[in-house]
């Protein structure tokens, strides 16, 4: 009885979810419209300008980044679908015994020289200018 | 699978290998690798099939003939990448690497028998081949032709995806000979789901038409091919070609053999190939290039390789399997060839049209041999391989009963007679002038491979008997 | 064995040609052609005139398709044989003439295309034979396309994609038969391509009927009839003469060989239906070879055509089934072969000495070149068929064969004779007698080497003509061979 | 699932919604206490009884000030970026096990908002979309600074994350499912405190905490909204409740992540000897076992928030104690080390299993 | 009430599923034949990429066979390869064109 745990998940499970859902999305919708409708608005041109230290705001703010924040992204992206590989086959690690921990190590294997080659190529390296 | 295994672990290999920052090595250790990897490959040879990952991937002598076909492919084709040697490309063990990791993908198409597997093959294998179309990085057209590949590859990929879908909807398997046990053996309610499994099925063959660039789904073939750096562009058209075949090939033998289940495709791939020997042939007539010429000229040998799957006679060892197998070897090592004296020219010469080849015969006597040798094992003359290939490949189609086809692929390959010798024109039969006065420098290395696939194409002309029949 | 070897030392020779470079590399050729000119007058000599298929030799050449790389050879085969072999080295001779750029590869290509031709004439089996079909064509094409004068490009390549297209025609004549086969002797295939079986077919008429136009197609061409010629002037003129001679002197007998061994025999009821159309079309190409012969004022263009009058003779001779046009086609190829060739080396010889192959712009070489005259004479009287040559023979036979199917095509066939004479002797008479005109004035007498070189063609020309039994004798079992497998049917 | 449990389950959502809110609430009073005690000086106590009603304070200074959109500003993503990042902050907290089995009149009632067997994964879903709304503020402010913070938060983000999911794994292989209740309830066997994962994950539980400081932006990873660099990071151009929201969620997430790690590595609602003790009120004291277990169940929910206290002050001790990270060790840490050790972790805790260590 | 999941997604007939896929892959063709951006071409493919695994998730459950959401799982990772490498070729496009548009592209022609 202690260890009691629902032994089939329903669908119907994930129904509270919705309420949650409900709740966080009507706190927030109180929190904008009551700030919204507290707040005082005094608008003017130089106060809505972007701040930039205080000096005048110099281009456009949306201009072209280092594509080291890409590389870092196209990285997570790719690393991230090969570790929800993982998940399934840690779930079930103890039924796939030692079969399946060799044919893991040899997935690691491969993503880890992959990763060694990233490195060493040098994605990381801030402060080369690429 | 020894083949996929030391691919994949030496291409990684590779990768490091590139951090010694030392060209000189690379290429070497590149021949090296694919050499081993090919003598390793034919252990296979006659062990039967074996099977791998819960037979997903079947190992017989189909595949071990056609991975054979892909690396040697690879091997002879690798001593023209030696510019980039000498240029000190950055980025050579990279490409080499993902040449190799396309290689991977290649025998995962010629062995699969798991729609998963064909799945991630054609992936491995274009995925690569996208990023080294556009390995010229600072050429826009290098860029376009990357762009176009990958955006129309990852369109035909969702296209095959959605096929497979609905097939394995229809049939509720992925395994080839479960798909066809299926159709031949329906389960009740199968009836019902019968147009879902014929949508599928033309659905895999759009993808599949796209991944050896059959009309209609040729268009990009001519652009990216131009675009390409013309190493790559080999490549292309030899290994993505066999390979691509070789897939389409078993997925209508195993998978869909059914009388019934051919009597739905066999109109469509006969149009299909109709349309790409018409289209191949004529135009490559048009061009002006020789680069595009060779895009459209690889068009139309997916023509006459298609005449071969129509013609298919219900087993992998059958006289289709035998005429693609023969076919795609002296396609590509013409290929190879062409595309590698082409390469030569271009570099040195800075163009791509015909009359930069004019007067080739005299300041490279041995350029024009090879180049003039392939292009006629390309237009199908005899004492050439090519002869054979479609010597095979059409006496598959009549012994099937599709004279009205073969006629007309005769036909075509009397037009295509006209654009391969205009190669040959030019070289032999005009002067030079002052572009093209000079020798174009050819390492000792590449005059060595290109002597052996002038070699390669005649042999495979006057003894076929080494590789047909073989499966 | 011995054909083997007569295929593959020419081929071979080819190959070692590779390590000679420029004029060191006639020497080599030249005894390699010896060599196998020897090679098959030791066939000659060692032949059996009473047995038909000889010197056989057969190889397994694709097991899965049952295709044999099968060789033998009956008379038909020994004369074209023995024609090749006796022709290249004159040929090779003749080219030792002129300075060109890479004699090497020059002469390699002749000795590469003698394989071709002797596997032509030797094949037994069908996909073979296509094949050498081919392997004639690939050096010729090179041999005209890039030693040729300066329109070679457009007209070889006209050239080559007539005879490609047209041999395309007989591989799918040839692929369909195959499949009508049976299966190979050793059961490793369903069907098999050897000339027995073919010849063993028994195919409905109305299959004949257009099978008969495949396989037709490419000895059209190649021989050419008719319609199909319009390739054969142009090639003829922007040749360089060994091309030239090679074209006209051996390989035009590929055609007629062709159509004596592969076409008669196989598809006869086809044969019997368009018989007729056939003759006529000869007997227009004879006339109107002549005529337009008659307006040249090339001397090698008029060769050609002339060439172009003989050759709807000997398909006339052919076509009309009978043993004596058989027999008369099959001596007339030698005669043909023999007098085409001195004809366009002298020709050759006198364009070298004058820089013109222009009639009008020659004249009076009698003077100035009795043993040219000479023997020029002897091989135009050759050609014209006069008794005692070897042209009258071939010419009556193939006239009297003709006769005998139709009276009136007969007649109208034998026109070429005077056809010939006027056209021939005209030349003869603008060229040598005359007077003399600027191009002429320096004009030498024949060396030494060219004489040695005529001297066999003019032997030839003799001993054809007044001992044919020689040759006919060597050609009659095949010829009755190749009538009993048309008329069985 | 009928109706009554949707309603008792709705009644716990409301209750930790309440909570999580109160706490994060009381998280910006403790931040200022623990500042202030950790440097020696007095801290907020103006407001109500030591500064109790502080929060309140700001709470209503937050309400009332001017709403601020910045000039070239895409209003509605300016708006809805701060919101996304409340939404799912406050989604996660209700798949958290907070207490075990109620049995009133054999009614079972779980103390548990959410119990589903993809537990795991839905607070790590809802964890990482909180980057969106960074992402989306960030960029619609139109500002420089907002937009490096925001990059800098989703670079920051996503690659901690990696080293987490590792982290996590091999808790999996360890548990064997995804559920948190049948992973608290794993580290429940009798008698045994050290069934918690803490003892056979050390390894694992460091890295999982450096990458819940990089996942919430606290200090020594707060380099999105670092003051010195970035002014305010991807939040320099909002104001009012909407700033408030950004504050808050980043309370809301701290609240959740030691939530998480209690319940992955330090039992849970397990607390040592409740074994003992519920069997001493049965045995000695004659109470009911239904009884004896509520009073259990009621104790570990006790104990599961003392733990998350703990870990709340354990953030705020590290914001005062250790200085920042400068961008590029950050990144360096995340991905030279945190991912190769989460990997060895994994191998390590693969071979221990397979050996039957663990 | 103890329906599995499988079960509870076959209360919804299959065809809903299948109409709803191909629709969702039908406007991934469109948009992929009618824009001109090449990234809006790319979102569009990752639509019928999605629509593909829909498809295959709803038959996998109807016939109870984890097949086919296996397939899935490649389809995804797949897909996050093909993503890596299509964003890089568009960023190398954008950075010698500052534009994504494929009708400036135009240089190679069809």
């Amino acid at each position: 009885m202690l260890l009691a745990v629902p032994t089939q998940y329903q669908p119907q499970d994930f129904l509270p979810i919705v309420v949650q859902f409900v709740l966080a999305i009507a706190f927030v919708a109180f929190a904008m419209i009551t700030s919204h409708l507290l707040g005082p608005r005094r608008k003017s041109v130089v106060k809505d300008e972007a701040f930039e230290c205080g000096i005048e705001s110099v281009g456009n703010a949306r201009t072209p980044i280092s594509v080291k924040y890409f590389l870092t992204a196209i990285l997570f992206v790719l690393f991230d679908v090969e570790v929800i590989f993982m998940y399934p086959w840690a779930v079930n690690f103890r039924q796939l015994g030692t079969t399946g921990f060799y044919q893991m190590l040899v997935f690691l294997a491969l993503l880890m020289a992959g990763f060694a080659y990233v490195i060493k190529k040098g994605v990381l390296r801030w402060n080369e200018a690429r | 699978m020894n083949s996929i295994i030391l691919l994949s672990v030496l291409g990684l290999g590779n990768l490091f290998l590139g951090f010694r920052r030392s060209n000189r090595l690379l290429l070497p250790v590149m021949m090296l690798i694919l050499g081993l990897v090919l003598t390793v490959n034919f252990i296979d040879w006659n062990e039967g099939a074996q099977p791998f990952f819960n037979g997903m991937l079947t190992i017989d002598n189909f595949s071990v003939a056609f991975t054979g076909i892909v690396l040697l492919t690879a091997l002879v084709l690798v001593p023209f990448s030696q510019k980039y040697v000498l240029d000190g490309e950055a980025n050579l063990a990279e490409y080499y690497s993902l040449l190799l990791f396309s290689l991977v993908g290649a025998i995962m198409l010629v062995s699969y028998n798991h729609l998963l597997m064909l799945f991630l093959g054609i992936e491995i294998l274009s995925v690569a081949m996208y990023v080294l179309a556009g390995s010229d990085k600072r050429n826009l057209r290098s860029n376009e032709a990357a762009l176009k590949y990958f955006l129309m590859g990852a369109f035909f990929t969702g296209i095959l995806l959605f096929g497979m879908a609905l097939v394995y909807g229809a049939t509720g398997t992925f395994v080839l000979s479960e798909i066809s046990f299926a159709v031949q053996n329906p389960a009740p309610g199968f009836e019902s789901l019968k147009p879902m499994l014929y949508i599928g099925m033309l659905l895999m063959f759009i993808g599949m038409g796209f991944k050896v660039s059959a009309a209609p789904f040729h268009f990009w073939t001519p652009d990216v091919y131009e675009g390409t750096p013309t190493f790559f562009a080999a490549f292309m058209s030899t290994v993505v070609k066999t390979a691509g075949f070789a897939a389409f090939l078993k997925l209508l033998v195993q998978a869909f053999p059914a009388a019934n289940a051919q009597g739905i495709w066999l109109p469509t791939l006969t149009a299909m190939c109709v349309l790409t020997l018409l289209i191949g042939n004529v135009g490559a007539v048009a061009q002006t290039s020789i680069k595009r010429m060779l895009a459209y000229s690889s068009i139309s040998h997916a023509g006459y390789l298609l005449i071969a799957l129509v013609a298919y006679n219900g087993q992998l060892e059958g006289a289709s399997a035998n005429g693609i197998l023969f076919y795609s070897l002296a396609y590509s090592v013409a290929t190879v060839a062409a595309f590698g004296v082409v390469k030569l020219v271009a570099d040195a010469r800075q163009r791509e049209d015909y009359d930069g080849l004019n007067g080739l015969a005299k300041t490279n006597p041995l350029l024009a041999f090879s180049l003039t040798v392939s292009m006629l094992s390309l237009a199908g003359i005899p004492l050439t391989g090519g002869f054979f290939g479609k010597f095979f490949v059409f006496s598959a189609a009549v012994e099937n009963g599709y004279i009205g086809l073969v006629v007309f692929a005769v036909v075509m390959s009397m037009v295509s007679i006209y654009y391969y010798l205009r190669p040959i024109i030019s070289m032999y039969m005009r002067d030079t002038d002052a572009e093209t006065a000079e020798a174009v420098p050819v390492t000792t290395f590449q005059a060595g491979a290109l002597l052996l696939l002038a070699a390669l194409t005649v042999l495979l002309g006057v003894l076929p008997g080494l590789v047909a029949g073989a499966l | 064995m011995l054909t083997v070897l007569l295929l593959l030392w020419p081929v071979a020779a080819a190959l070692l040609l590779h390590f000679f470079k420029g004029r060191a590399a006639r020497v080599p050729a030249l005894g390699a052609a010896l060599v196998e000119f020897a090679l098959a007058a030791y066939a000659a000599f060692t032949f059996n005139t009473n047995n038909t298929g000889q010197f056989s030799f057969d190889l397994n050449w694709i097991p899965s398709a049952g295709i044999h790389f099968a060789v033998g050879m009956d008379g038909l085969s020994l004369l074209l044989v023995l024609l090749t072999a006796v022709l290249v080295p004159v040929i090779l001779l003749s080219a030792f003439r002129r300075n060109f750029e890479n004699e090497s590869v020059f002469y390699a290509l002749v000795l590469f295309m003698q394989t071709g031709l002797i596997g032509v004439f030797t094949a037994q089996d069908a996909f073979l034979f296509y094949f050498m079909w081919e392997v004639a064509l690939i050096p010729i094409y090179f041999l005209a396309g890039v030693w040729g004068g300066v329109n070679r490009a457009r007209v070889t390549f006209k050239f080559f994609l007539y005879t490609i297209i047209g041999s395309l025609f007989m591989l799918a004549g040839f692929v369909y038969l195959y499949f009508q086969t049976g299966p190979a002797a050793d059961g490793l295939s369903a069907h098999n391509s050897a000339l027995a079986s073919f010849y063993a077919l028994n195919l409905p008429a109305e299959t004949q009927v257009w099978l008969f136009w495949l396989i037709f197609a490419a000895f059209a061409v190649k021989m050419p009839i008719f319609p199909f010629h319009t390739w054969q002037p142009d090639t003829y003129t922007e040749a360089p003469a060994p091309a030239t001679m090679l074209l006209s002197g051996i390989m035009l007998k590929m055609g007629i060989y062709g159509c004596m061994r592969w076409l008669l025999p196989v598809v006869p009821m086809g044969v019997d239906y368009w018989q007729n159309l056939i003759l006529i079309l000869a007997i227009i190409g004879i006339i109107y070879g002549a005529i337009i012969a008659i307006r040249q004022q090339d001397v090698k263009r008029l060769i050609a055509y002339s060439s172009l009058s003989h050759v709807g003779l000997m398909i006339a001779g052919v076509f009309s089934l009978t043993q004596m046009g058989l027999q008369g086609a099959a001596i007339q190829m030698l005669a043909h072969g023999v007098n085409v060739v001195g004809m366009f080396f002298i020709a050759d010889a006198i364009e070298r000495r004058t820089g013109t192959r222009n009639i009008a712009d020659l004249g009076g070489l009698t003077r100035k070149a009795p043993v040219l005259t000479v023997c020029f004479l002897v091989l135009l009287l050759g050609t014209v068929a006069l008794p005692l040559t070897n042209g009258f023979v071939g010419e009556f036979l193939l006239l009297a064969g003709v006769y005998q199917f139709n009276a009136w095509m007969g007649a109208v066939a034998g026109v070429t004779i005077i056809l010939g004479a006027v056209y021939l002797l005209r030349m003869f008479q603008r060229v040598m007698l005359g007077p003399d005109s600027s191009f002429t004035e320096t004009f030498t007498d024949l060396t030494g080497s060219e004489l040695a070189l005529l001297v066999p063609l003019i032997v030839l020309v003799f001993w054809i003509g007044l001992f044919p039994n020689t040759f006919l004798h060597l050609s009659e079992g095949s010829v009755l061979n190749i009538l009993n497998e048309v008329v069985k049917r | 699932m009928e109706l009554p449990a949707l309603g008792w389950q709705s009644i716990v959502i409301f209750v930790v919604f309440a909570l999580s809110l109160l706490i994060a609430t009381y998280c910006t009073y403790a931040e200022r206490v623990i500042a202030a005690f950790l440097q020696d000086r007095v801290g907020p106590d103006r407001a109500g009884p030591y500064g109790l009603a502080q929060p309140l304070a700001d709470a209503v200074k937050m309400f009332t000030k001017e709403e601020f959109f910045p000039g070239g500003a895409n209003k509605a993503l300016f708006v809805f970026g701060p919101c996304l990042a409340m939404i799912t902050a406050l989604m996660s907290s209700a798949v958290i096990p907070f207490g075990n089995i109620m049995n009133f009149g054999n009614n079972l009632f779980f103390l548990q908002g959410i119990e589903v067997n993809i537990g795991m994964l839905w607070v790590f879903g809802v964890v990482s979309l909180g980057v969106y709304g960074v992402m989306i503020g960030g960029w619609a402010s139109n500002n420089k600074f907002s937009l490096l913070g925001a990059i800098r938060a989703a670079s920051q983000n996503i690659s901690y994350e990696l080293a987490m999911g590792m982290a996590l794994i091999a808790v999996l292989m360890i548990s064997g499912t995804l559920s948190l209740r049948e992973i608290t309830l794993q580290q429940s066997v009798a008698g045994e405190w050290h069934a918690w994962n803490i003892v056979k994950q050390p390894l694992g539980f460091i890295i999982f905490l450096v990458c819940a400081f990089a996942e919430t932006n606290r200090t020594p990873f707060d380099l999105p909204e670092c003051e010195t660099e970035l002014v305010g990071g991807y939040h320099t151009e909002y104001s009012s409740m909407k700033l408030g929201l950004y504050l808050f969620s980043e309370y809301v997430n701290i609240f959740v992540v030691s939530a998480v790690m209690s319940v992955l590595y330090f039992g849970g609602f397990n607390f040592p000897f409740q074994y003992e003790l519920r069997d001493w009120f049965v045995s000695n004291q004659g109470w009911e076992l239904a009884s004896a277990q509520n009073l259990i169940t009621l104790l570990g929910t006790v104990g599961l928030f003392l733990k998350i206290f703990a870990f709340i002050f354990f953030f705020m001790w590290i914001r005062w104690t250790l200085p920042r990270f400068r961008y590029d060790q950050l990144m360096r840490l995340g991905w030279t080390i945190l991912i190769p050790l989460a990997v060895f972790n994994i191998v390590l805790t693969g071979g221990l299993i397979l050996a039957g260590v663990i | 009430m103890d329906q599995n999941i499988p079960q509870v997604i076959q209360t919804v007939p299959l065809q809903y599923y299948v109409f709803f896929a191909a629709a969702l892959f039908s406007i991934g063709v469109l948009g992929v034949l009618t824009r001109r951006n090449a990234i809006i071409i790319f979102m569009c493919v990752e639509l019928m990429l999605n629509a593909v695994n829909i498809l295959l998730t709803a038959f996998s459950a109807y016939r109870a066979d984890p097949n086919g959401q296996v397939f899935v799982f490649f389809i995804m990772a797949v897909a996050a390869a093909e993503v890596a490498v299509g964003l890089a070729i568009i960023v190398m496009i954008y950075r010698n064109l500052q534009n994504t548009d494929v009708t400036l592209l135009n240089r190679l022609k069809f």
